[in-house]
């Protein structure tokens, strides 16, 4: 032999190409084409892990995705990957594996002696204890459980790698790669339809690449590496390999994951890690195949105890072999398979134990003539040994037990159909005694179910029922399929006569390996009330692991209805939900991390803010210029500051394009809007702009902004930035879903238009110099509140609006978007020598609090136009969005919060938001809560501290003095109640 | 979910806003009666079954749609433009 | 639209430095182009006026414009179905305008400049396809989406409208400008592994 | 049978085969006092309370599946009482206390673990709101702290401080918050009040309310005619379906929450945290497994199951919150039905039906309300009369305007 466990000859691996890797430390070689799994048992490990509540060492169960026990930290540092399945990780040069869930070391767990005591440890004990003193379940007793379960340990750091998302159509999505999915693939893609055929393996075939029969005369494994080459040489079909379809969703979409570069130690430069895949497929054809099921009896979790199927894919497909001494334990006809294939390879056969008193004499074939002792109506009832298999106990049909020495074992307990991907959208599989085993219930529509994963346990059958679904899924799109005639294969024989559990055993009898639930804690569960097969799987914990129950399910509940004598079919399974297999978190995300996590709307004149040094925040998707530091200036309240006064005494220029803006046209606008907003629109003269509230249905406050009227049938909206997507939508559903019969269109604008605010009593000399000289921008012929279109700068187009959020002389400008940096510039230009300076986001800020304007703090959704000082607007003329439900009892109740502004009494304490007003001498209760403060700003123009608040009963509060208490930041601050508007209440300095 | 949009062709559901239940939605009362829009805005059949309701295709041609769709399995049998008009402006 | 004095900045400035990126061995599997210089007009029709627009709209780029999603005109000058009795005219080229379109449509179509507002990409290359895919999701294949044919769906989270305009196949996408930075980091992100060329 | 550590022990020598069922499996009797419809959290705490506070046993709890076969037994176990308006801080405070003394009440370990809840912000706007709600909190005598970016910092390292879309600016922390064991909730509160006489009747769907002269006075079920003095309803997500038998028609929606478990790893996370700037929260299970959650698909659904785009978008908003979790494997999703509100707030009240009692709207919080919904649900039934924790809870307050809606998002329930 080449090394340990490796066989000279055979198998699907690549001997020229040898592959070095570590565990635990040890270097270790194996070969291309081997996954960790093969390699480590070529290395003679058979102990790979530990199980999650008893810390046993446990081997290898299987060979495929279905592995509870196998499990291990793959790489290292921020790629470190914990549970990782060592079955179906494909063999790369520098991988490095680690035990997991043990300490100090894989040999050596402390947390072993948890199985020491496990008779205490049973199902559910944690809810009968733990319980006194209260006080130490965070600090001490949840801790140490924290502590002993889990499994791996994740990366401390950013995972390194990208991930990315894709989409595919097709016709024909075939879900599994062996003979069955194949044969569906190539008979419908040969029809001309699209085709995906997508496997986890990284070879296709199935478990032809894991058994020894023959297709037309040739090795099963060569029949699918030809049909694979032809499948990928055939521009309709997509080839799949390394994906797992991992879930079904609504409208037949699929959601698989592609693990492009899991097989390299790093993935190449710009290429993904994995890729998440939506598949929308008009029909799909399942052929996942089946699971093997263990045997349930004392010690069965010894490492070197495995599947049958998993020996034999061992053996054949990866030309390692679990022991040098195979005994096979089986009740039905295809674990002897394993025997025979094993004995082929040369590997001593100990015994044949099958339970079936009746198991066919030709069976053992072969076996007979090499003296391999056969058990009929026999069971086993023990494995010896602790940390690898040493011997099993057999108690034969005459009830006598003998000791059978051996160093590994092959059980099989029937197979499984793999139906999960069947039950995604809630089907349930039924019960079908003669396999036994569950099978296909209700499909997901367009889903169809072939092979084993339709319980057709068989080659002939499953490359028939491949062929038979390939081909009515084209004639479904009118294609006709080839007849091309069925490959020549035979049925094998595949009898099996369940048997859930061997009791007599000492020890326990595992059921769910990795979550150490054994037959016991099922009948404890049982006996304990939790009797659904849900409240059973809760209780328990069976079939929770990473492994969702794959080989533990079925044994778990037929053992259950054992207990409660029922059939299992009434008893029936747990719901299989997504993933089929775990997925990577990263996966999932895909692209949309970090930076990318959201797109991020950059404003037309955010080249202009960056090159006057802004500063930007987050502001929804939009990155906003907040202030614009200046060289000395020592935080950002003293530029904004700055900015505020330069505004107030000269001239800034701020970047308002966020706006939403909504261009409303047609004879019915005024109609529309009339009916939207709570004041009128459709008396607004042309060349006007008009202030306006919308209220949702519900009657609270929904939005405000300015909208003018550029043309009797033409109005430009703005909404609040925050808003501006939610109103279009909320107008396009009054327009198409109430008023359909009104004459309106409307367009978002947002994007096409770069929109400034010049703000100051200089603004209108500042404009005036770029303002062509046709338009007259004087107080008389363009006063306040005047809309029109106009030229600047020669003869580029503008919108001006003579509006004002600041308080002071103030336009807006509105340019085409590729323009708005160099008109921003052009106008910063202009305004030099008049002072002009940049204002951002807070000095905005400040100068509408001071103004006693409502933004977002105060428009919350939880008050009313009333509350917010603008009843007046709500029109009493004509019928509006909000009308009737503004006027509930509770709604228009005078204890109310009303806007007011605050002031603290002494002037320079600073005030924050979100502060609750109590009354002076009142306990600071719930009982005395009248209100809060919605927002504060250190007002330049007043030089202190001022705020907004909304407070129980408004305006009739003015002049009285509350508490402004802040108890998370400790401050309790006396302050006077007045009117919101701070500066200029008149209005004088709008008008200049 | 996959949504036949009748101008987009058929689409997933991230690509769309929903708001509910189309028959209470679209049903605005008028006037006064204050019980009348309690009913419209809050009141609920909230069906378990074929259940008429509105659909925005916001990522496509912006059409508010009226999907007809069985709760219980997502299942969708009938899209159509809540605005009767919707096709070519037709009216 | 009236002539500028002053320069138009397009939304890809300052990001999609031509040249080469992401693999660099062989042929590039993505060319990229940016439009720079186009108007662009959103149509819709008034009330019952959807025929009258689509037939101003026909002779216009001298091609039939259906009510439907769907892309015509092989010249400077293509209109996109965008919903019922909507479309969006692009006309391409240095100093293009649609005014002599807009004043036809007069009292037919309410009519918004749009062209301000948007960015315009070619994606090309025998990669186009696999790049794309990673964020749309409608089915690109060559023989279902064809040209002609155009939709509005999305990218990584992006609204965008994407028509093919060649067998090359080439992919004309009109996206939103505020978000070209985003779009543009998906985009590369996406093509990266099979090299993308810069125009 | 008490719990205990000697039991465990003394049952673990005689190899566990002296315990009993944790609750039985009775026949329906023809009447009873009072039928509950529902064995979730809320339908067995109501069961437990009224044996336990008013001494009515004569109760049972009905069950159309399983116990905790609806939302108890797959929500994301979050408890904790950081609410802003008046009558919710209240309430959830009630049951905060409620949780801290439950295992001991009703002996049964639920694994209550107040290990905090930690509300992140990233802008000054989320922070002045979160701000009203701390210090709303502390009017009410409950705990809550302000945290900032540094603070955040030293609690969860792993968080993207780096190169976030929305970077954090700091928290909102409730200490006393945490997450509870969730089926163990059930279970415990129908061993309480099984062992103090009420009938739990599993498998016995509810198919219509008989009302005899205008009260109602007892359930058709899949096994027979059930007669009731009094019915609860607490069906959570199926609120509707169970009302419109006694022909009303309610102010909530059925929608989907979906949820979400990694593999088990060894500890990485103490606290729940949730983002601020995308819909998702985290905290990790005793047995390891992250669990975590998001947004509500959006759209009506009684099929315990969503769809792929808010699965994306979960895991999508947790690597921008936490990207070292990217090689970590989500295990299982699914789904819930919730009962959401048109104001996102619960209904717990007389109905216009005599005899007929509500406990509905508890959308994707009421998990943490199990407790205290219980405990008032059952002052409400046994004396006809709401507890002034609940007295804000109406039916009517939505016709009244007197809404109690935290999110100040309207009736839009997908938007609570
Ligand atoms: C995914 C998800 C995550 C959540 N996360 C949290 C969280 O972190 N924190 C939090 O506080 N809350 C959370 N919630 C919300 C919380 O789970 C629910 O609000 C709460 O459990 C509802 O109360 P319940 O336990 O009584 O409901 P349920 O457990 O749903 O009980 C209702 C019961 O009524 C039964 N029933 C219905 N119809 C009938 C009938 N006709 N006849 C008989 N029986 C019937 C149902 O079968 C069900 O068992 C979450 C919910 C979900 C879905
Ligand atoms: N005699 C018996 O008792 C018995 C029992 C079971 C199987 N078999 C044999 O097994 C074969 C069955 O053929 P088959 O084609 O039905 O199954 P198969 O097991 O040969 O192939 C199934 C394939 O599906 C893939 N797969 C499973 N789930 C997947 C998913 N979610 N996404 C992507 N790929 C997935 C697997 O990797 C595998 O390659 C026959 O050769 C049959 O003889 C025999
Ligand atoms: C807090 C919590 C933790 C969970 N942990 C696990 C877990 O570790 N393994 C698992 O398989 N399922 C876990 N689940 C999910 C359940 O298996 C199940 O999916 C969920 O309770 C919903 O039930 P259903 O899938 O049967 O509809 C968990 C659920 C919750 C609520
Ligand atoms: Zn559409």
């Amino acid at each position: 032999m080449s090394s340990a466990g490796r066989l000279p000859t055979g198998g699907r691996i690549d001997r020229a190409r040898p592959i070095k890797f570590s565990f635990d430390g040890r270097s270790m070689s194996g070969f291309a084409g081997d996954t960790l799994a093969s390699a480590l048992i070529a290395n003679g490990v058979s102990l790979v892990g530990r199980s999650f509540k008893y810390h046993r060492p446990r081997g290898i169960l299987s060979a495929g995705s279905e592995e509870p026990n196998a499990l291990v930290e793959m790489r290292a540092g921020a790629r470190r990957e914990p549970n990782t399945r060592a079955t179906s990780v494909e063999l790369f040069d520098g991988l490095q594996a680690q035990s997991q869930n043990r300490w100090p070391s894989l040999g050596f767990d402390i947390l072993a002696l948890n199985g020491l005591v496990g008779g205490f440890l049973s199902a559910g004990f944690y809810y009968k204890t733990f319980m006194w003193p209260a006080a130490f379940w965070e600090k001490v007793y949840e801790p140490l459980i924290r502590r002993a379960a889990g499994l791996g340990r994740s990366a401390g750091a950013e995972d390194p790698d990208h991930y990315e998302k894709s989409h595919a159509h097709c016709d024909v999505l075939v879900i599994g790669g062996g003979p069955a999915g194949l044969m569906a693939a190539l008979t419908a893609a040969r029809s001309g339809a699209r085709v995906i055929l997508a496997d986890e393996d990284f070879l296709p075939g199935g478990r032809l690449n894991a058994e020894r029969q023959e297709i037309d005369g040739a090795a099963g494994s060569i029949w699918a590496a030809t049909v694979a080459a032809e499948l990928s040489s055939m521009p309709n079909v997509r080839l799949m390999r390394r994906t797992t379809v991992f879930g079904v969703y609504d409208g037949s979409t699929y959601a698989a994951l592609e693990r492009v570069n899991d097989h390299v130690a790093v993935p190449p430069p710009f290429q993904p890690r994995q890729r998440m895949w939506r598949i929308y497929a008009r029909r799909s054809i399942l052929a996942a195949g089946a699971l093997e099921r263990p045997l349930v009896f004392a010690n069965n979790d010894r490492p070197g105890v495995m599947l049958a199927g998993a020996v034999r894919s061992y053996i054949n497909r990866f030309a390692v072999t679990p022991g040098q001494r195979l005994a096979v334990f089986t009740c039905c006809d295809d674990g002897w398979q394993a025997a025979i294939d094993a004995a082929a390879a040369g590997i001593s056969i100990e015994a044949v134990i099958d339970s079936r008193a009746e198991a066919s004499p030709a069976l053992g074939g072969e076996l007979g003539k090499r003296d391999v002792r056969i058990f009929r109506g026999a069971e086993v009832i023990r494995a010896v040994g602790s940390r690898g298999l040493q011997a099993i106990e057999v108690r034969d049909a005459s009830g006598r037990i003998s000791s059978i020495l051996c160093d590994a074992l092959a059980m099989s307990g029937g197979w499984s159909p793999i139906t999960h991907l069947t039950s995604h959208l809630g089907g349930r599989p039924v019960w079908n005694e003669s396999l036994p085993a569950f099978v296909p219930g209700t499909l997901p529509s367009g889903m169809s179910v072939v092979g084993a994963a339709n319980g057709a346990m068989a080659l002939a059958r499953s490359l028939a029922g491949g062929r038979d679904a390939g081909a009515s899924a084209a004639r479904d799109f009118g294609r006709s399929a080839s007849d091309a005639p069925l490959p020549k294969a035979d049925d094998e024989p595949a009898t099996v006569r369940a048997l859930w559990h061997v009791s007599g055993g000492r020890g326990p009898a595992f059921v769910d390996f990795q979550n150490d639930v054994t037959a016991k804690d099922v009948g404890l569960a049982s006996r304990e009330g939790y009797r659904s097969v849900e409240l059973l799987k809760r209780y328990t914990t069976l079939g929770m692991a990473t492994d969702q129950g794959k080989t533990s399910n079925v044994n778990g509940l037929a053992i259950l209805a054992s207990e409660l004598a029922q059939p299992i079919a009434t008893v029936g399974t747990t719901l299989n939900r997504p993933p089929f297999t775990p997925v990577s978190i990263g996966a999932l995300a895909g692209h949309h991390r970090g930076k990318d996590f959201r797109a991020t709307r950059l404003s037309p004149l955010h080249e202009w803010a960056k090159t006057h040094g802004a500063v930007f925040i987050e502001s929804g998707a939009w990155l906003r210029a907040s202030w614009f530091p200046r060289p000395g200036e020592k935080d950002w309240l003293e530029s904004a500051s700055r900015e505020v006064r330069a505004v107030r005494s000269a001239v800034g220029l701020t970047d308002v394009s966020t706006l939403g803006k909504i261009d409303i046209q047609g004879p019915d606008a005024g109609t529309l809007l009339d009916r939207v907003y709570c004041n009128t629109f459709s008396t607004l003269a042309v060349g006007k702009a008009r202030y306006g509230v919308m209220l949702r249905e519900d009657g609270f406050v929904m939005d405000d902004g300015t909208t003018s009227r550029l043309a009797t049938d033409h109005f430009v909206m703005t909404t609040t930035t925050a808003n501006a997507v939610g109103i279009m939508r909320h107008l396009e559903f009054c327009h198409q879903g109430l008023w359909p019969g009104l004459d309106v269109q409307m367009t978002s604008i947002s994007e096409q238009w770069a929109q400034m605010a010049i703000a100051g009593p200089k603004s209108r000399e500042t404009l005036a110099r770029i303002v062509d000289r046709q338009h007259d921008i004087s107080d008389a012929a363009f006063p306040y509140l005047t809309a029109r279109e106009i030229t600047i700068l020669g003869g580029t187009r503008a919108r001006l609006f003579r509006i004002s959020y600041s308080g002071e002389l103030a336009y807006e400008l509105a340019v085409p978007a590729g323009v708005g940096n160099a008109v921003a510039a052009a106008i910063m230009e202009a305004g030099t020598d008049l002072g002009i300076q940049p204002y951002g986001l807070e000095a905005m800020g400040i100068m509408r609090i001071e103004k006693g304007h409502v933004a977002g703090s105060e428009i919350n959704g939880q008050t009313t136009a009333r509350d917010l000082g603008l009843g007046k607007m709500m029109s009493k003329k004509k019928d509006y969005i909000g009308r009737v439900l503004a006027e509930r009892p509770a709604l228009a109740a005078p204890d109310r919060w009303g806007l007011v502004g605050l002031k603290p009494v002494d002037w320079t304490t600073r005030i924050r938001a979100g502060a609750h007003l109590i009354p002076i001498g009142a306990a600071t209760t719930t009982a005395n809560d009248l209100g809060y403060v919605t927002s504060v700003a250190f007002s330049p123009s007043l030089e202190r501290w001022i705020g907004l608040g909304l407070i129980s009963g408004g305006a009739s509060k003015h002049g009285t003095r509350v508490r402004l208490v802040d108890l998370l930041r400790g401050s309790d601050i006396e302050a006077e109640v007045c009117d919101p508007v701070f500066y200029d209440p008149k209005g004088e300095r709008l008008h200049g | 979910m996959r949504i036949r949009c009748p101008y987009c062709g058929e689409r997933s559901n991230d690509e769309f806003y929903v708001l509910g239940d189309a028959d209470a939605l679209t049903a605005r009362p008028s006037g006064e009666n204050a019980e009348a829009f309690h009913e419209y805005v809050y009141q609920r059949t909230n069906l378990a079954g074929l259940h008429r309701e509105l659909w925005y295709h916001s990522n496509g041609c912006r059409r508010w749609l009226v999907v007809t769709r069985d709760t219980r399995t997502h299942e969708i049998s009938d899209v159509t433009y809540a605005s009767k008009r919707g096709e070519g402006e037709a009216a | 639209m009236a002539d500028r004095k002053i320069a138009s900045r397009s939304a890809l400035a300052g990001l999609a430095k031509s040249g080469a990126l992401g693999v660099s061995k062989g042929v590039p599997g993505v060319r990229i182009r940016e439009i720079t210089d186009f108007a662009a007009i959103g149509i819709i029709a008034r009330r019952g006026r959807a025929a009258e627009v689509a037939a101003i709209l026909s002779r216009h780029v001298g091609s039939p414009v259906v009510d439907a999603a769907k892309r015509a005109g092989a010249g400077a000058v293509s209109i996109t179905g965008t919903a019922p009795g909507q479309w969006l005219a692009i006309s391409r080229g240095p100093g293009t305008s649609l005014d002599e379109l807009r004043t036809e449509l007069a009292g037919l179509a309410a009519v918004t400049d749009q062209g301000d507002g948007r960015l315009i990409i070619e994606v090309t290359g025998p990669r186009a396809r696999d790049a794309l895919a990673k964020g749309v999701a409608i089915d690109l294949d060559a023989g279902v989406f064809k040209v002609g044919d155009a939709a509005q769906t999305s990218a990584a989270h992006i609204g965008l409208q994407i028509a093919p305009i060649d067998e090359a196949p080439t992919f004309e996408i009109i996206s939103a400008r505020s978000t070209a930075a985003s779009f543009w980091s998906w985009l590369e992100s996406s093509a990266a592994e099979y090299g993308i060329d810069v125009a | 049978m008490k719990y205990s550590i000697f039991s465990v022990l003394r049952e673990g020598l005689r190899g566990g085969k002296g315990w009993t069922p944790a609750w039985r499996e009775p026949e329906p009797k023809p009447h009873y006092d009072i039928v509950i419809v529902g064995g979730g959290g809320h339908g067995l705490a109501t069961a437990y309370y009224l044996a336990k506070e008013h001494g009515l046993t004569n109760v049972a709890v009905v069950e159309k599946g399983y116990i905790g076969s609806g939302n108890v037994g797959r929500n994301t176990t979050i408890i904790r009482s950081n609410y802003l308006l008046p009558y919710n801080t209240h309430f959830y405070e009630w049951s905060m206390k409620l949780w801290e003394g439950l295992e001991q009440d009703f002996n049964y370990n639920a694994m209550v673990s107040q290990r905090g809840v930690l509300n992140l912000y990233h802008s000054d706007a989320q922070r002045d709101a979160y701000v009203r709600r701390g210090n709303a909190m502390r009017l009410a005598g409950v705990d809550a702290e302000l945290i900032d970016a540094d603070g955040v910092r030293a609690m969860a390292p792993f968080l993207d401080f780096e190169n976030a879309r929305f970077p954090i600016h700091g928290g909102l922390l409730q200490r006393r918050g945490g997450t509870a064991r969730h089926d163990a909730v059930a279970w415990g509160y129908a061993r309480g009040a099984d062992s103090r006489g009420v009938d739990i009747l599993q498998n016995t769907e509810v198919t219509g309310i008989r009302i005899e002269a205008g009260r109602a006075v007892g359930v058709e079920t899949t096994r027979g005619f059930i007669r009731a003095g009094k019915i609860g309803l607490a069906c959570a997500g199926n609120s509707s379906r169970v009302a419109a038998m006694a022909g009303l028609r309610l102010p909530i929606e059925s929608h989907v929450l979906q949820a979400f478990v990694s593999e088990g790893i060894k500890p990485v996370i103490d606290q729940v945290i949730t983002f601020g700037a995308g819909h998702f929260y985290i905290s990790q299970s005793d047995k390891g497994g992250l669990v975590f959650g998001g947004d509500i698909d959006g759209y009506n659904s009684y099929a315990q199951r969503g769809n792929l785009y808010i699965i994306e978008d979960v895991h999508e908003a947790g690597m921008a919150l936490w990207p070292a979790i990217g090689r970590l494997r989500t295990l299982r999703h699914w789904g819930g039905i919730m009962d959401m509100s048109m104001d996102g707030s619960p209904i717990i009240d007389k109905s216009p039906i005599d005899g007929l009692y509500l406990n509905c709207g508890w959308c994707y919080g009421g998990f943490k309300a199990t407790p205290a919904s219980g405990w008032c649900f059952a002052h409400t039934i046994a004396r006809d009369a709401p507890h002034a924790l609940n007295a804000g809870f109406r039916l009517d307050r939505f016709a009244s305007g007197r809404l109690i809606d935290e999110k100040g998002a309207g009736a839009q329930p997908n938007l609570h």
